[in-house]
């Protein structure tokens, strides 16, 4: 059985980096800067489910925070990029 | 005692005379005079002690590890050169009171002039050779000050620099040799060195040390082929001509040789480079004396001249020859000054020292002119005057050592005085013929005292021509002696000694010279010719000024070629000196065979890099024209360096960074939103040239080895076990001394708070600075305007205040959520703060969890609609957090341990149980309160500058143009 | 590289790994769709099964996961549901906003209003006018 | 693991390295950036890598070194984050009041003949 | 003598933290008040370093070095800090060029911008902390600290040529600070210590693998210490920084170099003495030839240098390159002569900077062409104006200081800069047990004459120029607490040669003291914490 | 009490929030709790002008329990479209959908749930006509979008949020 959870945790890390990888794709070609905000943000979405599967993977709760922040302000950044998009600067 | 009163009052006297009025012009001249007086009575009241061959030595204490002491010695030499120093600058101070215009400021000149003689008296009673060379400086710097008097003249200016830097090439050269004698010797000690003269000259260093002495002496008394300084250091008003170039300034590289003569003198190179140098300075400077036009300039190149002739005297280096050129130095020194004088009274009275213009003049001042002549037949070496003696005695030496072979030495002396006599005629050319008319004042004879000094040097000429064993036999004799010791020579200071080869070369230098005048004056119309036949070609101010100018410009090329002003090249510098320092690591290359296996490589890990890396490389690629892609693949990568963090045991770090990347991306958008977008080179059909090309693959070639190097020293380094480290004794100690079980939290806040300190002070210090140089901020031309996206009316929001956005317009919805946020994201960074101590999390990331919470209000509502309903001030935050660290530490000092030593209070609280408080969790709250306050400060700044720039005026007609550059 | 402790029971891991296989593919099926589908209003769509699906049954993995191991209710995982549902619709909504507006404000045709004879927003009248042929993706060489 | 931190501090490195030579002032921001994230890697490997090992004490037992990430460098990459997080924000300030004054963002403040 | 508080030590660095932290809260209305505190904290520490002086010297310290443990654990695991004449002599030296300038900038500089003063007790405390510390990683923190108040500092007064110099000082400092990072991690990573006596202790028993890890870390070190010290070819941010920063700033960033020239002194002859093994004398060499190539590159410099500012900045990498070969060259008894050399050339320079400030105020670009035309081309005026100038007093005193400033400079006596140079130059020809070449010697000895030559030439030309060939038609103003520092400095500087006797025994148990490595090491791992027993 | 408890539903949730971070129900960090619970709302009241009412938790919970299944649906549906569909056959499009909720906060929940509901974006409220514009990455009827947004979401929301439901 630890087998069986290893295995589809390896497999679940696996499966999220290469998410991240491929949100890295569409962050490389864009076209759009708004495409290129999207993947970031889903880079950090990936990694916090990532930091998920490490606190799983060692049974400990250390990870847990780390994820916790990105879900509390990860949003920041793309909110910021988004809005400077639009408006041109962040904070008028 | 009286050796030390004897340097100390001219210094005295200049600090005295400079502190007075302006136009005092009698006042300076007579506390001038009144304090040369006491210095030549104090030497003259020395003359009982050093006639009777006593040195007298004053020794005081100053720098005993170096064997250099303050030594003041007097000897006869000595002696006989401080009353001319003495002697002839009383006369000068009192010529110098009517030759000075009543609008000049004396104060500067009478200080200048003391100073001078202060300088001199020192070279002169020095005992140690480094204290010589110090007041041979001082004679340096201040006849250039004196020179310079004038300085609002540009040929006073020129003359000054020249004469200065001349000399002081030759001062560090002598400064050089003088080291290499000390060392050679094992001590400065004149007295020391003295003793050691055979050490010395049959030391290897002794050529080196001759010659480099030798340039400082001949530089200063202007020999050949440094001569060039001093006819143009005659831009100095008379007085100082009359002192600087007859009894001292060009004297003190005489009495250089004089003193050093028993140490250096009798080999070889001696005579060479001495002998060599005055022959040709003689020979040189009696010829373009002739030729010269300006009396001063005539009397510039004799005295140049007259200063060979002691020089050649030194290098031939007999003991007879020494005699001779102490005493034609003390005889030039009065002939000198006198004639000096002279010209200064006719050139004061008639306006013009132009020998074309002057003539007759005799008829108009014929007390002058008698004088005048009188001092010029001495220094033409007319019988019965004194400078006959010594040139009969030059002649004689020089026979001597060209009896045999050497012929050319008494060619080159009757050479001379050949000329000596032509210049002498063309100077006392002036007194006759007709009566000149179209001179800029009508000449007549001057003040009573004015010419006083000039009487009585010119009766000094006299006597001691007329009774020279009478008047300076004994002075000259323990002058002699002092430098001679036992080898001084029998010698009879007679006027006549017979008919003799000397004396049928001066006749026949008489007759050559009158004939060479005539045939001069009346067949190549020297009075009126511009040229000077054969040397014209060099001109010493010209080439001064060229050669400085070449030393400038060159030095300038230099120091382009091998220096830069821009960044990049610097930049480039630095990254190579950092790969030649780790190229050291390749001595030490590990085998990597083993490390090269696969089962090193966790895929996912592998994976998640080849993100950070690709994000990385590809943000280097985009960094010129796309910034915002940069900054996004920057993001990505520091996601990534955050995950791995997390991953590799540091989640205090995982979680720092990731606070860290959230803000700095707010920080870089307000910063972008400042700086123009870049038009790319395709766009602009621009097409990279060779060079840049070059330069891009050189740096792609750098940084790909830079990035070689560190992966190498990377993995090296991962490879190679840790052996033991501190970090163990953090591990064991820090729940039992520090209080908490986050090492890392437990470092910053106890083990290693100190850092912390300094670095919430940087954090503070930066903050500070953005904040003065943002009040100063002006931002680019084309970003002044609002953005073009605001501009475009397509957007209702263009028409909304950022307060009505948040509040009614499209940013109402989120706006919801977002201020629900702050309250979450305030409790969220307690709990960070407080969990720190033992889990991760602790002042830092608590302080930018809030940091970041407070920047979602301001991006939200903006700060206007902020701040009219919380003022925050940062500039507290920083203060306070601040003040809370160091008030801990301090707390700490008041039980009497160190500063910032933690305690921990146990509280027991009835309901609560037992509560620990320790000291580092107020130090913790100062750093969160800092790390508030920066981040805020900073951020908040930079917003601000938004609001600024909407307020200009001009910015709403920029519109127009703004909608235009609409963003693609 | 792990560390789960042998004794676990059988149910748990069989339900975690479920629940961890069921998440990742659909993060990777999310970002399969961000990377795949051809325009940016469709991208944005597929992102939000990663985050609302995978997050889901990576969080309930987890908190299962704990509260077995620890042997007490371990719920903490919810804070990062609540933070998420309160953050990700943020992110959408202003991104898709911009998006829109960018368009719009470039006097791009958006393909997905052309069957609309009303323009979106009510200002858009213009960018309606100006708009014709079909939609390209804009070539975002300069955003800032 | 250790193989692919060594090659990315290296990428990394190089990255930044490439950035901060170039002209303009973003891109030596940019590069600056970089810089930090591979010296910081750099400086946090210096504790050799350790997976799961956070340095947090556990309460009761007997400290076993061999259990714990070496503390000392996390607490300097720390300081080190910190202070370049400063430092970035001052050079972007100054980097925007060049801009401003001097109307380039090349890095010199003026522009070269023959520039990129 | 009476004993002294242990936590003296602590006042250098904290209270200018402290003052700074202060006057963050008062308004920059109330400037006076802000100079009032910044001057009284200044003068503390002085004050405070002199006692330390005192105290060094008196031997009731244990190897005549005061210890403290920072946080109470002992060294190497916590941060020590040690107080021994060196670093004594170098506070004062901090604190009296402080002060100088502090009062320099009372009438114009500290009222121009926010937050001059605060910026200015934190560069203070940066230098004293980099000065006292004992933890490699401590003094990067201190070197941070004191750079980040010396941007700030630079851009005071912010304008064109102040922000293209901060461009580049602020860039370049940056990398060399990564490069200081990654030298540190490295020498981690050999001896997994961190402080300066553990360090000293462990690298005599390194094995291989390891020493050439350290020896690595160290040279990258000495790249971040060289790039800060000036030497050439990282020096060109220097004359661009110098000629930028308004005065009194640019006066302290003198000071700055040689910090870094200090921390060289201190950590190459703690670490590469003759008690380190193999490594012994590791990396001399660099040091010398670097120093020599500054020394060269600074005399060139000086020679084309036509601004002021340009003249003090080559002045100040030839005192860096002279200070750098003499480290290099690796003779213990020349180090007193290369302290006071230091000393000297600091004040000097730091002098001369103030004083371009008011002499900018009568030397006019426009003139200064004329002036150099017609030096070029020898025109020959009309010299027909035989009486003088009067040179008003205030113009008088600007020569007269321009004076003793060009003659420090220069090395030219009666000054200290000669006692200086022949020092030097002396125990240049002294020196027997020399590890260097001869060549080396000689090399120096021609280099720093040469380079004294060339000071001559460039500030004889300068002062000529200024004061000799133009005048502003208004009066020239100058505020008393312009000239008083200026002139303070220079009687600093005509005291040393009255007290160079005094002076250089002082400096010679500086030099005794940095040779006694084992003493040192003894003395800063043996101290011991305060323990509870202690206190109660 | 409301002058010290502004928003009591907040100041539980922040309670609940500290606890649930800590993982504890200890005394202290209930009092601390409560305390940092109540202090929040208090300091940062002048930054959300905006107060929410809840009248209805019933609706609440029902409102929650059908989105949690559209959303696994439409989670399914979506992924089943990348995977499987090809993008031509796409038929994305904005819709406009006529609210008459007016509340803020409800607003700001139903936002909330169609944004978390894989396939659905909201674009913005267009204020002339408070209409909904609403990105539908699978369109196939309009009407079904809007009569499910009507009536499955805002009228319990305005039940929620607002006095009369109309
Ligand atoms: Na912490
Ligand atoms: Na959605």
């Amino acid at each position: 059985m630890k087998l069986l959870l290893e295995i589809s945790l390896y497999f679940s890390q696996f499966c999220v980096v290469l998410a991240m990888l491929l949100c890295m794709l569409r962050l490389l070609k864009g076209p759009t800067a708004q495409d290129r905000v999207l993947a970031l943000d889903t880079i950090w979405m990936c990694a916090m489910l990532f930091a998920l599967l490490l606190g799983i993977s060692f049974a400990s709760l250390v990870y847990f925070e780390w994820a916790m922040l990105i879900a509390l302000t990860g949003f920041v950044s793309s909110v910021a990029l988004a809005k400077f998009l639009m408006r041109g600067e962040i904070i008028e | 005692m009286t050796l030390l009163l004897l340097l100390l009052l001219p210094f005295l006297g200049c600090v005295i005379a400079a502190c007075m009025p302006a136009y005092a012009r009698n006042r300076e001249a007579w506390f001038a005079a009144f304090i040369a007086l006491c210095g030549l009575l104090l030497t003259l009241s020395l003359y009982p002690e050093v006639s009777s061959g006593i040195v007298i030595k004053h020794e005081l204490a100053w720098l005993p590890m170096f064997n250099l002491n303050l030594v003041l010695r007097m000897d006869g030499l000595a002696w006989l050169f401080s009353v001319l120093i003495q002697g002839i600058c009383l006369l000068v101070v009192l010529y110098a009171r009517y030759y000075m215009s009543p609008k000049d400021p004396v104060p500067r000149f009478f200080a200048f002039l003391l100073a001078f003689m202060g300088a001199m008296q020192g070279v002169v009673i020095s005992g140690n050779l480094i204290q010589l060379v110090m007041f041979w400086e001082l004679t340096s710097l201040t006849s250039f000050l004196l020179i310079g008097y004038w300085h609002h003249r540009a040929d006073a200016r020129r003359g000054a620099r020249m004469a200065f830097t001349v000399t002081s090439i030759g001062g560090l050269c002598l400064l050089a040799g003088v080291l290499l004698l000390g060392y050679i010797a094992g001590s400065y000690d004149l007295d020391a060195v003295l003793a050691s003269a055979d050490v010395i000259r049959a030391h290897q260093a002794y050529a080196p040390a001759l010659l480099l002495i030798a340039l400082g002496a001949l530089t200063k008394s202007a020999q050949f082929p440094f001569h060039f300084w001093l006819p143009h250091a005659m831009a100095a008003p008379t007085p100082v001509s009359a002192y600087l170039h007859s009894a001292t300034m060009v004297k003190a590289g005489i009495f250089l040789l004089m003193r050093l003569w028993p140490v250096l003198a009798g080999t070889p190179e001696w005579t060479w480079i001495i002998g060599t140098a005055g022959v040709c300075t003689m020979l040189i400077g009696a010829y373009l004396a002739i030729f010269q036009h300006d009396l001063k300039g005539l009397l510039a190149y004799s005295t140049i001249s007259h200063l060979g002739l002691i020089t050649c005297l030194l290098g031939i280096g007999t003991p007879l020859a020494m005699v001779a050129a102490i005493f034609h130095t003390l005889n030039h020194a009065i002939f000198k000054a006198s004639l000096f004088m002279a010209v200064g009274i006719i050139d004061h009275e008639s306006g013009t020292r132009d020998m074309r213009k002057l003539s007759g003049l005799s008829r108009l001042m014929p007390y002058t002119a008698t004088l005048a002549i009188v001092a010029s037949a001495a220094m033409a070496g007319v019988p019965l005057l004194n400078g006959f003696l010594s040139k009969e005695m030059f002649f004689a030496e020089a026979l001597l050592v060209g009896a045999s072979t050497n012929w050319w030495m008494s060619a080159a002396a009757v050479l001379m005085g050949v000329f000596g006599v032509a210049y002498s005629m063309r100077f006392i050319s002036v007194f006759f013929g007709a009566r000149a008319t179209e001179l800029p004042k009508q000449p007549h004879e001057p003040p009573r005292w004015m010419r006083f000094p000039v009487e009585l040097l010119v009766l000094c000429c006299l006597i001691v021509g007329v009774a020279p064993q009478l008047s300076i036999g004994v002075p000259l004799q323990t002058a002699a002696a002092s430098v001679l010791g036992e080898r001084l020579p029998d010698y009879n200071l007679a006027i006549w000694h017979g008919i003799n080869t000397p004396l049928i070369m001066s006749v026949l230098a008489f007759a050559l010279g009158i004939l060479l005048f005539k045939v001069l004056k009346y067949r190549f119309n020297l009075l009126q010719s511009i040229h000077i036949p054969v040397l014209y070609r060099f001109n010493g101010k010209q080439a001064y000024e060229s050669s400085m100018l070449i030393l400038a410009s060159s030095a300038a090329r230099l120091e382009r070629l091998f220096s830069t002003r821009r960044l990049q090249p610097q930049l480039f510098l630095l990254v190579l000196a950092g790969l030649f320092a780790s190229a050291l690591m390749l001595q030490a290359m590990p085998d990597f065979k083993h490390a090269w296996s696969v089962d090193n490589v966790n895929l996912p890990f592998a994976m998640l890099w080849l993100v950070g890396c690709t994000c990385a490389v590809c943000a280097a690629w985009q960094a010129k024209y796309h910034r915002l892609a940069a900054l996004m693949l920057v993001g990505g990568t520091g996601i990534v360096t955050s995950l791995t963090f997390l991953w590799l045991s540091a989640p205090d770090l995982a979680l720092t960074q990731l606070m860290v990347e959230t803000v700095t991306t707010v920080l870089l958008l307000l910063g972008l939103r400042w700086l123009p977008s870049r038009i790319s080179a395709r766009k602009m059909n621009l097409v990279a040239s060779n060079r840049d090309k070059l330069r891009r693959s050189r740096d792609l070639v750098i940084a790909i080895i830079a990035g070689s190097v560190m992966f190498v020293i990377s993995y090296f380094v991962l490879l190679h076990p840790a052996n033991f480290t501190i970090s163990n004794f953090f591990l064991d100690n820090a729940v039992p001394g520090g209080g908490g079980t986050n090492v890392v939290n437990v470092l910053l806040v106890d083990f290693r708070n100190f850092d912390t300190l300094g670095e919430i002070t940087v954090l503070s210090i930066v903050a500070l600075t953005v904040y003065a140089l943002l009040r100063r901020f002006r931002p680019a031309q084309e970003s002044i305007g609002i953005p073009a996206q605001q501009a475009n009316q397509v957007d209702p929001a263009s028409r909304q205040t950022p307060a009505e956005q948040a509040n009614s317009g499209y940013l109402l919805i989120p706006g919801i959520y977002l201020r629900l946020l702050l309250p979450v994201i305030g409790i969220s960074a307690a709990y960070f703060f407080m969990r720190g101590h033992n889990l991760p999390g602790g002042g830092f990331i608590a302080g930018l969890v809030f940091a970041v919470g407070m920047i979602i209000q301001y991006m939200l509502a903006g700060t206007v609609w902020i701040e009219s309903r919380l003022k925050l001030n940062p500039h507290r935050w920083i203060a306070v957090g601040i003040g809370l660290a160091c008030f801990t530490g301090l707390g700490s000092l008041l039980l009497g341990y160190p500063f910032l030593t933690t305690h921990t209070a146990h509280v027991t609280v009835p309901l609560l149980g037992e509560i620990h408080l320790p000291s580092a969790f107020i130090f913790d709250l100062g750093v969160f309160a800092v790390v508030v306050g920066t981040t805020m400060l900073i951020l908040i700044a930079l917003a601000h500058q938004s609001v600024r720039s909407h307020r200009v005026p001009g910015a709403q007609q920029d519109n127009s143009t703004a909608a235009s550059r609409e963003i693609r | 590289m792990m560390q789960i402790p042998a004794d676990i029971p059988a149910w748990l891991a069989i339900i975690v790994a479920l629940l961890l296989i069921c998440g990742s593919l659909i993060t990777l099926v999310g970002t399969l769709g961000l990377l795949r589908l051809p325009h940016f209003y469709q991208r944005i769509h597929g992102p939000a099964i990663t985050i609302t699906f995978g997050a889901g049954c990576f969080l309930l993995a987890s908190m299962l996961y704990f509260t077995a191991l620890q042997e007490r209710p371990v719920i903490h995982e919810l804070l990062i549901t609540a933070f998420i549902m309160l953050t990700a619709p943020v992110t959408a909504m202003l991104l898709m906003r911009t998006a829109v507006y960018r368009d719009l404000r470039n006097g791009r045709r958006i393909a997905d209003m052309a069957t609309d004879p009303q323009p979106v927003t009510g200002l858009s009248a213009t960018a309606g006018a100006k708009s014709s042929g079909l939609m390209e993706e804009p070539r975002d060489r300069n955003p800032e | 693991m250790e193989l692919t931190i060594a090659l990315s501090i290296g990428v990394l490195f190089s990255s930044g390295i490439w950035l901060i030579l170039r002209p303009r002032s973003f891109q030596v921001i940019t590069g600056l950036l970089l810089l930090s994230y591979a010296v910081n890697l750099f400086i946090f490997i210096t504790g050799r890598l350790s997976v799961n090992k956070p340095p947090l004490i556990i309460q009761g037992e007997a400290v076993d070194p061999a259990l714990y990430a070496d503390p000392l460098p996390q607490a300097l990459v720390l300081t080190a984050i910190v202070i370049g997080f400063a430092t970035t924000a001052l050079y972007l300030v100054v980097l925007l009041g060049s801009r401003g004054l001097t109307g380039t963002d090349h890095v010199d403040g003026k522009e070269r003949d023959s520039e990129e | 003598m009476m004993y002294l508080n242990p936590h003296l030590m602590m006042l250098p660095i904290l209270l200018p933290l402290l003052a700074g932290a202060t006057m963050v809260f008062i308004n920059e209305r109330h400037h006076r008040l802000k100079f009032l505190i910044n001057l009284s904290s200044t003068a503390v520490m002085l004050f405070t370093a002199i006692q330390l002086l005192m105290q060094a010297q008196s031997g009731l310290w244990p190897a005549d070095m005061a210890v403290y443990l920072a946080a109470n654990w002992s060294a190497p695991f916590g941060i020590a800090l040690v107080a021994d004449r060196l670093a004594a002599v170098m506070l004062i030296l901090t604190a009296t060029l402080g002060a100088a300038t502090l009062v320099f900038s009372y009438s114009r500089w500290s009222k121009t911008g926010v937050h001059f003063h605060t910026l200015f007790q934190l560069l203070l405390m940066g230098i004293n902390g980099a000065i006292l510390t004992a933890d490699l990683f401590n003094l990067f923190v201190f070197f941070e600290v004191m750079l980040a108040a010396s941007y700030g500092l630079l851009l005071h007064g912010y304008n064109i040529s102040r922000i293209r110099a901060g461009m580049q000082y602020i860039v370049v400092n940056l990398v060399a600070s990564l490069f200081f990072l990654i030298g540190i991690a490295l020498v981690y990573a050999a001896t997994g210590t961190l402080n300066f006596a553990d360090l000293a202790l462990k690298i005599a028993t390194l094995d291989n693998t390891d020493r050439f890890i350290l020896q690595t870390g160290a040279a990258i070190l000495a790249v971040a210490f060289l790039t800060k010290s000036a030497m050439w070819p990282l020096s060109f941010w220097l004359p661009v920084t110098y000629s930028a920063a308004c005065a009194p700033v640019a006066a302290m960033l003198v000071l700055l170099t040689k910090i870094g020239v200090y921390v060289i002194l201190r950590l190459w002859w703690l670490l590469f003495s003759d008690h380190s093994g193999a490594s012994a004398g590791f990396g001399g060499s660099v040091l010398l030839c670097g120093g020599l190539l500054t020394l060269a590159f600074g005399a060139v410099g000086l020679l084309a240098s036509q601004e002021p500012r340009r003249i003090a900045s080559f002045s100040a990498i030839i005192s860096s390159g002279t200070l750098l070969a003499l480290i290099g060259y690796g003779d213990a008894a020349l180090l007193s002569s290369a302290l006071f050399y230091l000393i000297s050339s600091t004040l000097a320079v730091a002098a001369f900077i103030m004083l371009t400030e008011l002499t900018d105020r009568i030397y006019t670009p426009a003139a200064s062409v004329l002036a150099l035309s017609m030096e070029a081309f020898a025109v020959e005026e009309d010299p027909q104006e035989t009486a003088g100038v009067v040179v008003p007093a205030a113009m008088a005193f600007l020569g007269l200081t321009f004076a003793a400033c060009a003659l420090i400079m220069a090395g030219l006596p009666p000054l200290s800069g000669f006692v200086a140079k022949f020092s030097i130059l002396h125990g240049l020809l002294d020196s027997s047990a020399a590890h260097a070449p001869l060549w080396a010697r000689w090399l120096i000895l021609t280099l720093l004459l040469v380079a004294g030559l060339s000071a001559i030439i460039a500030l004889m030309r300068f002062g000529v120029r200024t004061f000799w060939t133009l005048y502003n038609s208004v009066p020239l103003r100058l505020h008393p607490t312009e000239a008083l520092p200026i002139l303070a400095i220079l009687l600093l500087g005509v005291s040393m040669v009255f007290t160079a006797g005094p002076l250089f025994s002082l400096l010679d148990r500086v030099s005794t003291d940095l040779q006694q490595t084992p003493a040192y090491i003894e003395r800063v791992l043996q101290h011991q914490v305060i323990s509870t027993e202690e206190v109660l | 009490m409301t002058r010290w408890l502004p928003s009591p539903l907040l100041s539980l949730a922040l309670l609940l929030l500290w606890l649930m971070l800590n993982q504890t129900l200890e005394p202290a960090h209930l009092l601390l709790g409560a305390a940092l619970a109540i202090a929040a709302p208090l300091l940062t009241a002048p930054l959300r002008p905006f107060k929410a009412r809840i009248r209805r938790p019933g609706a609440v919970l029902r409102l929650f329990c059908w989105s949690f299944l559209e959303i696994i649906r439409s989670c399914f549906n979506v992924s089943r479209i990348i995977l499987f569909s090809k993008a031509d056959n796409l038929n994305s499009q904005f819709i406009k959908i006529p609210l008459s909720l007016q509340d803020p906060t409800g607003l700001a929940v139903l936002s909330c749930l169609i944004n978390c509901t894989p396939g659905t974006v909201w674009v913005e409220i267009l204020q002339d006509t408070h209409e909904l514009s609403l990105h539908v990455f699978d369109l196939h009827d309009e009407n079904w979008w809007i009569d499910t947004i009507k009536h499955r979401y805002e009228s319990p929301l305005m039940t929620i949020f607002e006095q009369e439901v109309p």
